[in-house]
């Protein structure tokens, strides 16, 4: 059997019926377990104080908002190349949750920012390549739309999901050049393995767990959603046609 | 040089529009598409002119052999018809427009900014284009519209030099254009919707 | 390929044809942008570089309204998409005739409103170079965004937002060379990143404004 | 309630947001399922009765 | 009345309505700014109050161009000036509708994008305060400029230049209460003279719209 | 509510192109305008509508009575039939949409998006308006362009409905609707272009 199968959309709607219970448990587990451990059962850090807490959000939130970008892209490349309906839509359902895990990556840093770094924003390079993803996040969600032809508006997407993925890298490492900021010596702590304590770091994985499968839960059910939109635009379509 | 058409199938916003449609146009002959409003006679000339893919099906011969004129003309207001059609000619690497302009009979206006010409005249200029294309096979949607009998007949003749020197025409339209054409009603080949729950991959 | 060219540049030209409205509008970001943080001439010397690249690419994503919706409106991207020009040249000259037309006068007028702004003389040719050689970038990058919204009614604002996230790399390093420029220091790497891009976006993005003007096509 | 110190509104306020945005994404994605899967059900039934 | 203006928010909220891409240019706009003038944050601060006007006016002006062109395109002005409503009352009507779906949402995100700029706390209130009073008229004056160029393809270009310079009295003192109000200088007289200017331009100007826009109707 | 129009002149684009035009149309009376493309007939239907002033020449009666409805609909394809309607209806005071949407059966379409209708059903919400705007003239430009046999009787009916109650209604159209109507040719009014050294204070 191949995978290609569940690019059928009917087989894709009563697979993922059948996943999606599991997933939303699953997620709200790991999420509320995560979470109540690290806020209620971790020590404060030595420099950092009670604020090391918010790393449970941030750091889930700023990985999914990069894989979710990375997942759309390749969602749009398969629909490129192999025209599978299923994929295009799983990735304009895809597009919402990454803009809002970018805007809690980035309110949770604004947050943290203000008593680490003394300010809410710094055009730190890490920030700011943030901010301009999130941009690109709201251009995509707008094209998709503002086109009411769905393969058109999927062709385009892709082709701008594609020419994006390569601005933002560029942007990235101009950034990059542009401003050498905070993020990265703030962070160090905590990036060095033997510097994040065993305390840390397990709630930490167990959130990040809860982010994954609260994205999968959500990109399956969303898509779900498109594929009924998109049948019953063309069940309309018809009924247009026929009469 | 023949145009030639086997089980095509077209959609026209997500919704297939005709299929099952097969047809030969060999060259110096004409054809004239009929059918109904909304069948889908623009759909399938824009087809046969590259511009959108078919469904299914296989098109043949229409590889940088087709000259295709739609409901919009194309031309730029603020240059003059000489212009116009000159840029046109050079386009498609030709460079004589004076046989396009004799033949609508448009010298009188060469001078002209095309904005300022009449619905009738712009088409007639849009009609020209044709001539300075050196496309064997023209693909016409409707190219009528707006014409007096007198341009009507500019056109007619046109098409039969066309076909004299071994072209061919492609002519969707509802009036009668006094050329002996084959005729190609495309109303039996209206698409049939597909079975309800036939939901697998494609949601047309 | 060199009629169309000529064909561009002439409607550019004639009555309506929208040439000097980039550079009026250029012109005229730059006199509010004093009226807006205040007339100290030493904060604007330190923002002017900056400033005048931000208005250029202003001034060159509002024309790129125009670049593509007339023809589209009045059916001549049918009719180039069935000649044998290929569409990816057509488009790479209609973004070369958009640069003649926007971009070059931009470069050309920067120095004058360099001087409203109290641009540092060493910066001057720092600004020009610069724009130079990232509004080529520009024009290309803004015709891929004309041909996503070519069909869309009204689209300007979209076009904003999808082309401007684009526009990024080209602002840093073209900003940062007139920065560093206009006070002396070294402008070796941002120049040659500068370059980089335009030249990639000029080889490269034709293609995909092609392949999504055919989309929007069918 | 775990003594957050002086960081008190920081935290709290980060989480408050953050759990806020992300229910407000769940519960608009589930909201709008619901509401398309209904509307699904209307038009599949009279394109049925319709054949 | 009512109707209209609810059919216009209706619209501006519907899928295509372009409701919130103004919002998001002025975000994409003060992002530029610090990648253009650079990332040191005194400076940022020095400006902030300016730039988040400026940006605010540039996303108003933007999205005049669909303020009365699509219902121009589909002949709705026709109907409208033959209607009983008064076409200065209409036009009133769809100014306040641009200015709840445009003005509002940008008055509301400029504390946001404040925070951006490093905008000081003490500015943040005025900069508010400012925008409230100040945007109505750049969307009075907005419908003004788009009645004139209504007629027109693809004006949006020339649309910017004509009201661009109608917006310079607005800019000039919004821009000056914010600026003031962020050193904490006295800002009594640019307050007064800022709410003197949109009043009278909400009570004046529709007159002249309805004007020229029976002159484009003809 | 007699609309009279007394020796009326109009111009296009600064040009004249009907003059010395002179009828009355009570009320109970509904009357054709002909004359070939480009006469002026739309131009003077929007003259009547008070969309432009006349050149010279006198109307009466033409002051908050008149419906227009032109080649556009004023249509919003993203609002429903019903909230396009509605709000014509708010518009002109009147609350009540239910017998206009009767009249051209589109009951079964009230919930549908206007800009997902065909042609046709979109004209017919077009001249549904008409009968929410409670105005007693009815000046109509070709009302029945894409309208099928069907669509073209309702219209009809309407019409007669409108008269019985007092209204009256100008129709330009190209086409027999079927009404009993005056008919207004207007090709014997085309103004005469002024004699070329009449170069005084205009330029027309
Ligand atoms: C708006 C502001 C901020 C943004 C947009 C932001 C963004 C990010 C991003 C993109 C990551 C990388 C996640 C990954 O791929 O693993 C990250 C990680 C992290 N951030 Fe932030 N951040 C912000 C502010 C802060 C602040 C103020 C702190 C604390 C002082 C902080 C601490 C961390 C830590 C500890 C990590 C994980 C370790 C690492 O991967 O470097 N962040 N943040
Ligand atoms: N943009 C669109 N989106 C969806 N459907 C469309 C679109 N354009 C046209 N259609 C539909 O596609 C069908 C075929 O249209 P097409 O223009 O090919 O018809 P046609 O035979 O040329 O009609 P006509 O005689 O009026 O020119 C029609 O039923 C029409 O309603
Ligand atoms: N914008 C314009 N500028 C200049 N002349 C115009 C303009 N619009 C129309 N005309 C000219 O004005 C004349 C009258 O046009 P009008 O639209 O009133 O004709 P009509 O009788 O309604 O024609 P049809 O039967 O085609 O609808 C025509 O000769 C036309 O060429
Ligand atoms: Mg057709
Ligand atoms: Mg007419």
């Amino acid at each position: 059997m191949s995978l290609w199968e569940y690019a059928n959309p009917r087989k894709f709607l009563t697979t993922s019926e059948r996943l999606l219970p599991w997933f939303w448990g699953l997620a709200g587990l790991c999420l509320v377990a995560g979470l109540i451990w690290g806020f209620f059962f971790t020590p404060d850090e030595a420099r950092q104080g009670a604020t090391v807490k918010i790393i449970y959000l941030h750091v889930p939130a700023a990985m999914l908002a990069i894989n979710a970008w990375i997942m759309m892209l390749v969602a749009s490349l398969i629909w490129l190349v192999r025209r599978h309906h299923v994929s295009a839509l799983a990735a304009r359902a895809a597009a919402p949750i990454g803009a809002v895990m970018t805007l809690i990556a980035l309110i949770t840093g604004a947050i943290w920012g203000q008593p680490m770094w003394g300010t809410w924003w710094e055009w730190d390079p890490r920030l700011t390549s943030f901010l301009i993803l999130f941009l690109f996040y709201l251009g995509y969600i707008a094209l998709w739309q503002a086109i009411d032809n769905p393969d058109t508006a999927a062709d385009l997407t892709s082709v701008l999901c594609l020419v994006g993925t390569v601005f933002a890298l560029l942007s990235r490492y101009a950034v990059n050049f542009w401003n050498q900021g905070l993020h990265q010596g703030a962070s160090l702590s905590l990036d060095k393995e033997e510097h994040v304590a065993n305390v840390f770091y397990l709630p930490l994985l167990v959130c990040i767990a809860g982010f994954i499968l609260l994205f999968v839960a959500l990109v399956l059910y969303r898509t779900g959603t498109e594929i009924r939109a998109r049948r019953m635009a063309a069940l309309l379509a018809r009924e247009r046609a026929g009469a | 040089m023949t145009l030639s058409v086997t089980d095509l199938a077209i959609t026209r916003g997500g919704l297939p529009v005709l299929e099952g449609l097969s047809f030969a146009l060999p060259a110096g002959q004409a054809m004239v598409v009929r059918g109904p409003n909304g069948i889908g006679k623009t759909t399938l000339l824009r087809t046969l002119a590259g511009l959108q893919p078919p469904l299914r099906g296989q098109i043949s011969g229409n590889e940088d052999t087709i000259a295709y004129a739609g409901h919009a003309d194309g031309i730029k207001p603020t240059l003059t018809v000489r212009e116009n059609l000159s840029f046109w000619a050079s386009v498609f690497g030709l460079k004589d427009i004076t046989r396009a302009l004799l033949a609508y009979d448009l010298g009188e206006l060469s001078e002209r900014a095309a904005g300022t010409l009449s619905a009738g005249q712009k088409r007639r200029l849009g009609l020209s284009r044709l001539l300075v294309t050196g496309r064997p096979i023209w693909v016409l949607d409707e190219p009528t519209v707006s014409l007096d009998k007198n341009a009507v007949e500019m056109f007619a003749n046109a098409v039969h030099t066309h076909l004299a020197v071994g072209g061919a025409a492609l002519i969707a339209t509802h009036i009668d254009l006094g050329l002996e054409a084959e005729l190609l009603d495309v109303t039996p080949f209206r698409a049939k919707p597909a079975p309800l729950d036939d939901f697998d991959g494609v949601f047309l | 390929m060199i009629a169309l060219l000529l064909r561009d540049l002439k409607l550019a030209f004639r009555a309506g044809g929208g040439f000097g409205l980039g550079l009026a509008f250029f012109l005229i970001v730059t006199v509010l942008v004093p009226l807006s943080v205040g007339p100290q001439t030493s904060l604007l010397a330190l923002i002017s570089p900056g400033i005048l690249w931000l208005g250029a690419l202003l001034a060159n994503l509002l024309s790129l309204d125009r670049l593509l919706a007339l023809d589209w409106e009045d059916g001549s991207l049918d009719l180039l998409a069935t000649a044998p020009l290929p569409l990816e040249v057509a488009l790479g000259i209609k973004a070369f005739a958009h640069w003649l037309t926007t971009g070059l006068p931009l470069v050309l007028a920067a120095p004058v409103l360099g001087v409203l702004l109290n641009l540092p003389t060493a910066g001057v040719s720092w600004v020009v170079i610069s724009l130079l050689l990232g509004t080529p970038a520009l024009s290309v990058i803004g015709t891929f965004g004309a041909a996503l919204t070519v069909g869309l009614k009204r689209g300007g604002l979209l076009l904003s937002l999808l082309v401007l996230p684009l526009y990024v790399p080209t602002l840093i390093f073209g900003a940062e060379v007139s920065r560093r420029g206009a006070v002396g220091m070294d402008v070796t790497t941002p120049l040659l990143m500068l370059a980089g891009i335009t030249a990639a976006a000029v080889a490269l993005l034709p293609y995909a404004s092609a392949a999504v003007l055919r989309v929007n096509l069918r | 309630m775990p003594d957050l110190g002086k960081y008190g509104d920081t935290v709290l306020s980060a989480y408050g947001v953050s759990i806020a945005l992300l229910i407000v994404l769940v519960g608009l994605s589930l909201w709008r399922g619901r509401r398309v899967r209904s509307a699904l059900a209307e038009v599949e039934e009279r394109a049925k009765r319709n054949g």
